[in-house]
């Protein structure tokens, strides 16, 4: 018993010094605000081009993602290396702000998105949609229009995700609030709409039957529906489209591999991994997944309302606050 | 109308032990009554049922008329319905309450007057000298005025049968002896039955007009004091009774002496030897240490191998052949040495099988 | 200098006692006692000056002040309830003839041994106002639209707070019935009082010092308890002080203000802490009477005659709930295809679990608590030792500092030492473990060190001096004395200071959550952010495995401690 | 064996004096006691002996060898110092079994395995634990585990034993057998003995000398037990070696009339004209139906071998002992409240004053 404590004891700490200390040559943290589902394909596939580089990354929502590297940049112990979520306003925050490594790929020739950096300190790797997911035993007319949203079927049980919480959600409130203005918000709000958790969280409300209606992120609904949830997912007339860019820490320690990261996700292979995660590429010559809803790019940059990023950058929190006071009234 | 109290083939066990067995008793009222034994003789337990906090397996018990605890009628009379007192070895006094709070709790919660509660509170304290320590609490208090409290409030209920449970063996010493007096004059006074439970044979011995020696929960003798300690009805109660010694003897040509050691004399010169309890020969001789006399004429003979000086008390250990003898005398009687010879004779000698 | 060194004979005019204490007193300040100072530090100054304005501005804030409200009242709502259920199942196991006691008395200190977050998780899955499955089921028969209980709520916080903490309570007054000497009852009966007045007048009034020092142990974890009201009360907006410093800090972007009001909020924890403990020690120290048996006797039983088994029932009933239905619900939730479908056979599916064990970040999860608490347990157990060693046995000037030192973590929350720890080791004294397993580590260490030297300094006070008095007299040095007595008579408390330290550590959460970089996750880190995320089908199949770790664990624990029972014993 | 030397040894703890200016040699293979009550600093000195204690001053000698000296800050370890010691709490260490814990001292002085085996076994028989040699202390009672320290003490043949109260966890019983085979386990051994305790009972028993200490660390006297006994060198010894009656009386001329009464107690009372204190023993008040002065009877308590009767003589209460025998013979069985006679058979007088000090 004795020598057994003692061994595991021992191997515990060589484990944790291990854990500490040894690296191999080359390193790359993402930070990513995509899912499991969508990022762990992506990885699998970049190790077995790239062997040589030890990829890590951490998957949590944007909000929390910014005020981690912050809070890195203040402790001088800056872990993240890229970046890839889909609150655009942070990036040209961030971009004002120096924080970042320009960087354009070879492949960014090919990309078609509503959003470009043409210096290159970010570049659009996917193209996420947002659709209304709905409990399938609940709903049994789908939404078509934004004015669907405020009929009886939908009291009390629509939710969209907390924008302080979800990149996604911060820019589609933005979308919304910009194109159809805060008499929507108190609209919806009027009919008991709820502010919910997390962009997953709400689709699993959903699902579960604790909400009716959701606003989802695509992918995210359509692996549940794959899982046999009981969910449906349609888009609305107007559509929101929200690229995710990508981008390069500055004063990264590795900059190599994130270069060799930030190619592999805009290479075809890439763009097709994402596509077939259930969401848009930003790539025309990949072919989306057929049959799960989804609508090409091209209709999706067609139906896609408007937005001023750089706008919603400075009206951010503002955004948030009133959001929230709304919703939580 | 008397209340003696009656046990009736009283069995107890725990388990496969027996506590008790077959119990048959009857003490009187107004007798001062000792339960001794060793421990887990099944003495407590005897007094624990009669307290009615045990069931009997086997048995009944009456106190007077009044059955109490009956195993065959599944009759137990509530221990709060049964009027007795009881004082408990480790005080069980209450230690959030004062003494006087003591006292009184358990008077007040009976349907009794506020004067009549103040009078015999009072009374009670007054006879167990804690006059002026109404207001302390338990721990402030000594051991012996803490035994003192218990036994306040069990009299103050005027109890028909007062039960007590080793109470005075978390005393000191010299507490112990002045409460084994205070104990013996308050039954006097008050003319209440005492049952005491005790595995210390002197404190036994000096409170009891009778006593039941127990063990292994059988019944040894019950007697006063005086004849269990002369005509102790087995060795048992011989040896626990007080120092012994057990000497082997054999008879030879109808004369007893001691085992290997004819020379030292033959030992029924002046003692009759019960010739029933010899085997084969053999037996055993049992006396007192201070049932030695050193005298010339003695029949055995023996040699000082050690004298001890005990103060009041002188030990000896006397060599008979190969076996030891322990004799002890008063510090003013007859002196030897060590290494002295000597003759010795023996006020009283009992005789065992071997 | 001379008379500084322990009397023990040593012929050596400098001992290595000062070295020893030397050492041990500057392993717990750098470890225990800086992170605190920063903490107060930081609170109560703006650039090296004192500034007591602004923490009141702080306290004034609608957000702090309302955490600190809800800690109130969540702490008092737990307390209560969980003393009321503490008493009166103490009480049932420990005085009335409730059959199956022994296993009831251990039924009842399970939830203890679970963590209370994964509880929530469960509750969260079964009582959540319109999916819980619960509810769900509840509103399908009654056909309403009205939920039975809503979960997220001060109620539903409280009642799942109180369902893991009442063994405080229970623990500390069974263990207080057991020991009371019962003539102390027996006493009151045969002067002819009533059962009820006895109970009222005798028993509850003597066992009030524990009760009191249970539910002031339930104060106290509940007030700085993070895990249930993270998962519960987040959802509708409700911080206390744990999660209101965790979102101060996780959304601060390493911005001072944020940190301060963290720093702020720690302080009142810790002088709330304080308070609780300074109380507990006038409670325990104001039980004057010693109500502990001379020899051990049967106490006396209330019979509950007809009641006894309707009793029983609503034991078994309340253990089913606490213990068996949320652990239930946590493995089948585990097992389903996707969160929401209802539990049938055809939705249900091995592979979360497999996809858990193969899963980076999961396997990472494990590996690093493990590795962890291995560490912590291990490192916690030498220094304990030694510091014990210290406290107890050597006669040298300055201990008490060390004593102080030691049970300091004590009425540190976890929380604080978290965030004590971020202020001292990101880089401010040179050294930076951020984002490192290190600083969770040495978190751990803080947190930890108090267990030990608690359990250790009980094994050492079992080892009369006249042990090692007795082996010097015999011609063994000191270090043999050391060696062939001390050593192996502590063995069994330190190998219990293991345990009781590795298991919690398994499955921390309060301060992990605070610590924890993109490669440093725990289990629990991992339950939780799982669960935020909406991945509550991956969170319960990890969680799954954590309770099987930590069933796994209290076993080999109790085997152990009673086969050191069985053996020869210390003293 | 050797003879253990103190000289003018002091030792304080903080502000208060344990031990002050402390002198005393105990002789080669002597069995001498330490008798006092407790917090006199008995129990210090000997743990200074042992070395676990260092004397503030002065200097201690074991046979010929200083092994500590306040003025020179040293003092020799407790395992460099060739002592055996006993503790009240036995100390058995109960991790080892009854063989391991005898064998230990032989085996730190790395004793060859057969002679080890061999000596322990001798040693284990000689407390007559033979058969327990693998038992744990915890399978032992308390006279056994004690019995255990004994021998574990006497097998490296140390030159002085020290035993710190060693039978006081003990009962009546055990303590009265135990006391009579440490003075038989000493003499087989030879060693030089120091016994430190607060029961005069033992002490008488066990001692070559006594050494008496008052409640403040003084040293009153120093003597054989009998002498004690019988010639205490004031009324504290005379208290504190057993049950005493004390009587004050008014001498003149050799007489001395009981104060009260004024009965005449002695006519041979050498002392002093004046107030005066006699003392005597329970055992020295003569009863009978006859002769002597008048006494009431309180009660009557039987013992056993004896009987024990408390009388009182006006305002005093008076103790007597008889042996059963002779009371019945003599039919001196009273009733409480009967008269009976007494005389004194042997009286030791005291200043009245100084007989007033209390024994604790």
């Amino acid at each position: 018993m004795k020598r057994a404590i003692t061994l595991l004891v021992l191997a515990a700490m060589l484990g944790l010094s291990v854990a500490a200390t040894a690296a191999p040559k080359m390193q790359l943290m993402v930070y990513t605000s995509m899912k499991e589902v969508l990022i762990s394909e992506l990885i699998d596939a970049f190790l077995k081009k790239n062997p040589s580089v030890r990829i890590d990354y951490y998957s949590a929502g944007a909000g929390k993602l910014m005020a981690k590297i912050a809070t890195e940049k203040q402790a001088n112990a800056l872990v993240c290396d890229v970046l890839w979520t889909s609150e655009v306003p942070d990036f040209y925050q961030m971009k004002a702000q120096g924080a970042l490594e320009p960087y354009v790929s070879p492949e960014a020739k090919n990309i078609v998105s509503p959003v470009k950096d043409k210096e290159g300190y970010f570049t659009p790797a996917r193209l996420g949609t947002l659709g209304v997911a709905y409990n399938t035993n609940k709903v049994k007319n789908p939404p078509k229009t934004w004015e669907d949203l405020l009929k009886p079927e939908f009291k009390d049980g629509f939710a969209i995700a907390n924008p302080a919480l979800s990149g996604t959600s911060m820019v589609s409130v933005g979308m919304i609030v910009e194109n159809l203005g805060w008499e929507y918000i108190q609209k919806l709000r009027g009919n008991g709409a709820l502010m919910g958790q997390g962009s997953g969280q709400v689709v699993d409300d959903t699902a579960i039957g604790d909400l009716k209606a959701c606003l989802g992120v695509d992918y995210i609904v359509i692996n549940k529906i794959k899982e046999g949830a009981s969910l449906g997912f349609t888009y609305l007339d107007k559509m929101l489209v929200i690229p995710s860019p990508v981008a390069i820490l500055k004063g990264t320690k590795n900059l190599e591999a994130a270069k060799l990261w930030v190619d592999f996700m805009l290479s075809k292979e890439g763009q097709s991994i994402i596509a077939n995660s259930f969401t848009l590429p930003i790539r025309a010559d990949v072919p989306i997944v057929q049959g799960v809803g989804l609508v090409t790019p091209a209709e999706a940059e067609k139906r896609a309302m408007k937005l001023d990023y750089i706008k919603l950058m400075s009206d951010k929190e503002a955004t948030i606050e009133k959001f929230t006071s709304i919703m939580t009234k | 109308m008397v209340d003696n109290i009656r046990l009736v083939d009283v069995t107890k066990r725990f388990g496969e032990v027996i506590a008790v067995n077959r119990l048959n008793l009857e003490i009187k009222q107004g007798e001062c009554f000792s339960f001794l034994g060793p421990s887990g003789c099944g003495k407590t337990t005897t007094l624990r049922m009669l307290a009615g906090f045990e069931d009997l397996d086997e048995g009944e018990m009456y106190v007077g008329d009044t059955l109490v605890s009956s195993s065959i009628k599944k009759y137990y009379l509530q221990p709060e319905k049964r009027g007795f007192g009881m004082v408990f070895q480790a005080f069980a006094v209450w230690p959030h309450m004062n003494v006087y709070e003591n006292v009184a709790f358990p008077l007040r919660v009976k349907r009794i007057s506020r004067e009549e509660v103040d009078r015999r509170t009072k009374e009670a304290l007054a006879n167990t000298r804690l006059s002026g320590l109404e207001k302390s609490f338990p721990g402030e208090l000594s051991g012996g005025q803490q035994q003192r409290i218990a036994l306040a409030r069990a009299i103050a209920l005027n109890p028909r049968v007062l039960l007590l449970d080793e109470p005075l063996s978390n005393l000191d010493p010299h507490n112990r002896e002045s409460m084994r007096f205070e104990i013996k004059d308050l039954q006097r006074q008050l003319g209440v039955t005492i049952l005491f439970v005790t595995h210390d044979q002197s404190e036994a011995m000096a409170l009891s007009d009778r006593m039941l020696v127990m063990r292994d929960g059988l019944v040894q003798q019950v007697d006063t004091p005086v004849n269990i300690y002369y005509n102790p009805a087995n060795k048992f109660v011989f040896s626990f009774i007080g120092l012994s010694n057990f000497v082997p003897v054999e008879m030879s040509d109808g004369k007893v002496y001691v085992d290997g050691a004819k020379g030292a004399g033959s030992l029924n010169k002046g003692t009759e030897a019960d010739k029933s309890v010899f085997k084969e020969g053999k037996a055993l001789v049992a006396f007192r240490p201070s049932d030695v006399v050193f005298e010339e004429e003695g029949p055995i003979a023996g040699r000082v191998i050690r004298r001890t000086f005990l103060g009041e008390l002188v030990d000896y250990r006397i060599k008979v052949g190969e076996h030891d003898i322990r004799v002890q005398k008063n510090r003013q009687a007859f002196q030897l040495k060590e290494g002295d010879n000597c003759r010795m004779g023996f006020k009283k000698l009992l005789w065992y099988e071997r | 200098m001379s008379r500084l060194i322990a009397a023990r004979g040593s012929g050596k005019k400098f001992g290595g006692a000062e070295i020893v204490l030397a050492l041990s007193i500057a392993v717990l300040v750098v470890i225990v006692a800086v992170p605190v100072l920063m903490i107060l530090y930081n609170a109560f100054t703006v650039d090296g000056k004192l500034n007591i304005g602004d923490v009141v501005d702080i306290i004034k804030e609608p957000d702090t002040y309302m955490a600190l409200r809800n800690s109130l009242i969540i702490a008092l709502g737990v307390t209560g309830l969980g003393t009321f259920l503490g008493v009166l199942f103490s009480y049932l196991v420990a005085r009335t003839d409730l059959p199956f006691k022994s296993l009831m008395k251990l039924l009842f200190i399970v939830p203890f041994m679970l963590p209370s977050f994964i509880g929530a998780i469960a509750w969260k899955v079964l009582l959540s106002p319109r999916g819980g499955y619960i509810n769900k089921m509840f509103m399908d028969i009654f056909n309403t639209s009205r939920p039975l209980f809503n979960i997220y709520s001060v109620a539903g916080i409280i009642v799942v707070e109180t369902m893991y903490l009442f063994p405080f309570v229970f623990m500390q007054v069974s263990a207080a019935l057991e020991r009371m000497d019962p003539t102390l009852e027996e006493s009151a009966r045969i002067s002819g009082v009533p059962l009820g007045t006895i109970m009222r007048k005798i028993t509850f009034p003597l066992i009030m010092p524990s009760i009191v020092a249970g539910a002031l142990l339930i104060a106290l974890y509940s007030l700085a308890h993070f895990g249930v009201p993270a998962i519960l009360g987040t959802e509708i907006g409700f911080y206390n002080i744990p999660t209101l410093i965790y979102r101060k800090i996780h959304s601060s972007g390493g911005s001072f203000a944020s940190i301060r009001t963290g720093t702020v909020l720690a302080t009142i924890l810790i002088a709330s802490a304080a308070l609780i403990l300074y109380l507990q020690k006038l409670v325990l120290k104001s039980g004057r009477y010693s109500i502990i048996a001379g020899k051990s006797m049967r106490p006396m039983l209330m019979k509950l005659r007809r009641s006894k088994y309707p009793i029983l029932l609503l034991c078994f009933v309340y253990i089913f709930i606490t213990v068996i239905l949320p652990t239930a619900t946590i493995m089948l939730v585990g097992a389903l295809k996707t969160y929401g479908l209802p539990f049938e056979l055809k939705n249900m599916t091995l592979r979360n679990f497999k996809y858990i064990l193969n899963w980076r970040m999961t396997r990472q999860a494990v590996s690093n608590s493990l590795l962890l608490s291995l560490g912590a347990a291990f490192v916690t157990m030498l220094a304990g030792t030694i510091i014990s060693y210290v406290i107890v046995k050597m006669k040298v000037k300055g201990k008490f500092l060390l004593e102080f030192l030691g049970v300091l973590p004590f009425s540190v929350p976890g929380t604080v030492i978290a965030l004590g720890v971020i202020l001292t080791w990101s880089g401010r004294f040179g050294i930076n473990l951020y984002n490192t397993t290190w600083i969770i580590f040495v978190a751990y260490i803080a947190r930890y060190m108090a267990f030990s030297i608690k359990s250790n300094s009980a094994a050492l006070e079992q080892v009369h001096d006249s042990l090692e008095e007795a082996a010097r007299s015999c011609g063994a040095t000191h270090w043999q004395s050391m060696k062939d007595i001390v050593l192996p008579l502590i063995k069994p408390g330190m190998v219990a200071a293991f345990f009781l330290i590795l298991l919690p550590a398994l499955r921390e959460l309060t301060t992990s959550v605070l610590l924890y970089g993109p490669r440093t996750r725990t289990i629990g880190v991992a339950i939780y952010a799982l669960n935020e995320d909406g991945e509550t089908v991956l969170a319960c199949a990890l969680a799954t495995f954590a309770l099987l770790i930590i069933v796994f664990g209290e076993i080999v624990i109790r085997r152990i401690i009673s086969a050191k029972e069985g053996g020869p014993s210390g003293g | 064996m050797a003879q253990i030397v103190l000289k003018n040894i002091w030792k304080s703890y903080g502000k208060k004096d344990v031990v002050k200016d402390f002198s005393m040699t105990i002789d080669d293979g002597e069995c001498f006691t330490f008798l006092g009550p407790s917090g006199c600093g008995k129990t210090v000195i000997l743990r200074m002996i042992a070395g676990f204690e260092r004397p503030d001053r002065g200097e201690i000698y074991i046979g010929d060898r200083l092994v500590a000296s306040g003025e020179k800050h040293y003092s020799l370890p407790p395992e460099s110092r060739d002592i055996g010691v006993v503790f009240q709490d036995y100390a058995v260490w109960p991790h080892k079994t009854v063989f391991q814990n005898v064998a230990y001292p032989l085996q730190i002085k790395r004793v060859h395995k057969e002679e080890l085996k061999q000596r322990t076994n001798t040693a284990v028989a000689q407390v007559g634990l033979k058969n327990y040699e693998k038992r744990y202390p915890y399978q032992l009672s308390g006279g056994q585990q004690q019995r255990v320290a004994l021998a574990r003490a006497l097998v490296p043949r140390p030159s002085v034993l020290l035993l710190d109260e060693p039978l006081n966890n003990l009962d009546a019983n055990l303590r009265e057998e135990m006391r009579f085979e440490i003075k038989i386990l000493q003499r087989e051994y030879g060693v030089t003995v120091l016994y430190v305790t607060h029961d005069q009972d033992v002490a008488l028993a066990i001692s070559d000398r006594i050494l008496v200490f008052d409640k403040n660390g003084s040293i009153r006297q120093v003597g054989r037990p009998e002498e004690l006994y019988e010639n205490p060198n004031d009324s504290y010894i005379y208290k504190f070696m057993g049950v005493s009656n004390f009587l004050p009386a008014d001498v003149r001329d050799g007489k001395a009339y009981l104060k009260g009464t004024g009965d005449l107690i002695s006519d041979q009372a050498l002392v002093n004209n004046g107030d005066m204190t006699l003392a005597s023993r329970p055992s020295d008040v003569i009863l009978s139906r006859e002769n002597g002065i008048v006494a009431k009877v309180m009660r009557v308590a039987y013992l056993g071998s004896n009987f024990d009767y408390r009388l009182s003589l006006g305002a005093f209460e008076v103790r007597a002992q008889m042996d059963t025998h002779d009371a019945l013979a003599q039919r001196l069985i009273f009733e409480p409240g009967e008269e009976c006679r007494i005389t004194l058979n042997k009286i030791t007088w005291f200043d009245a004053e100084q007989a007033k000090e209390e024994v604790l």
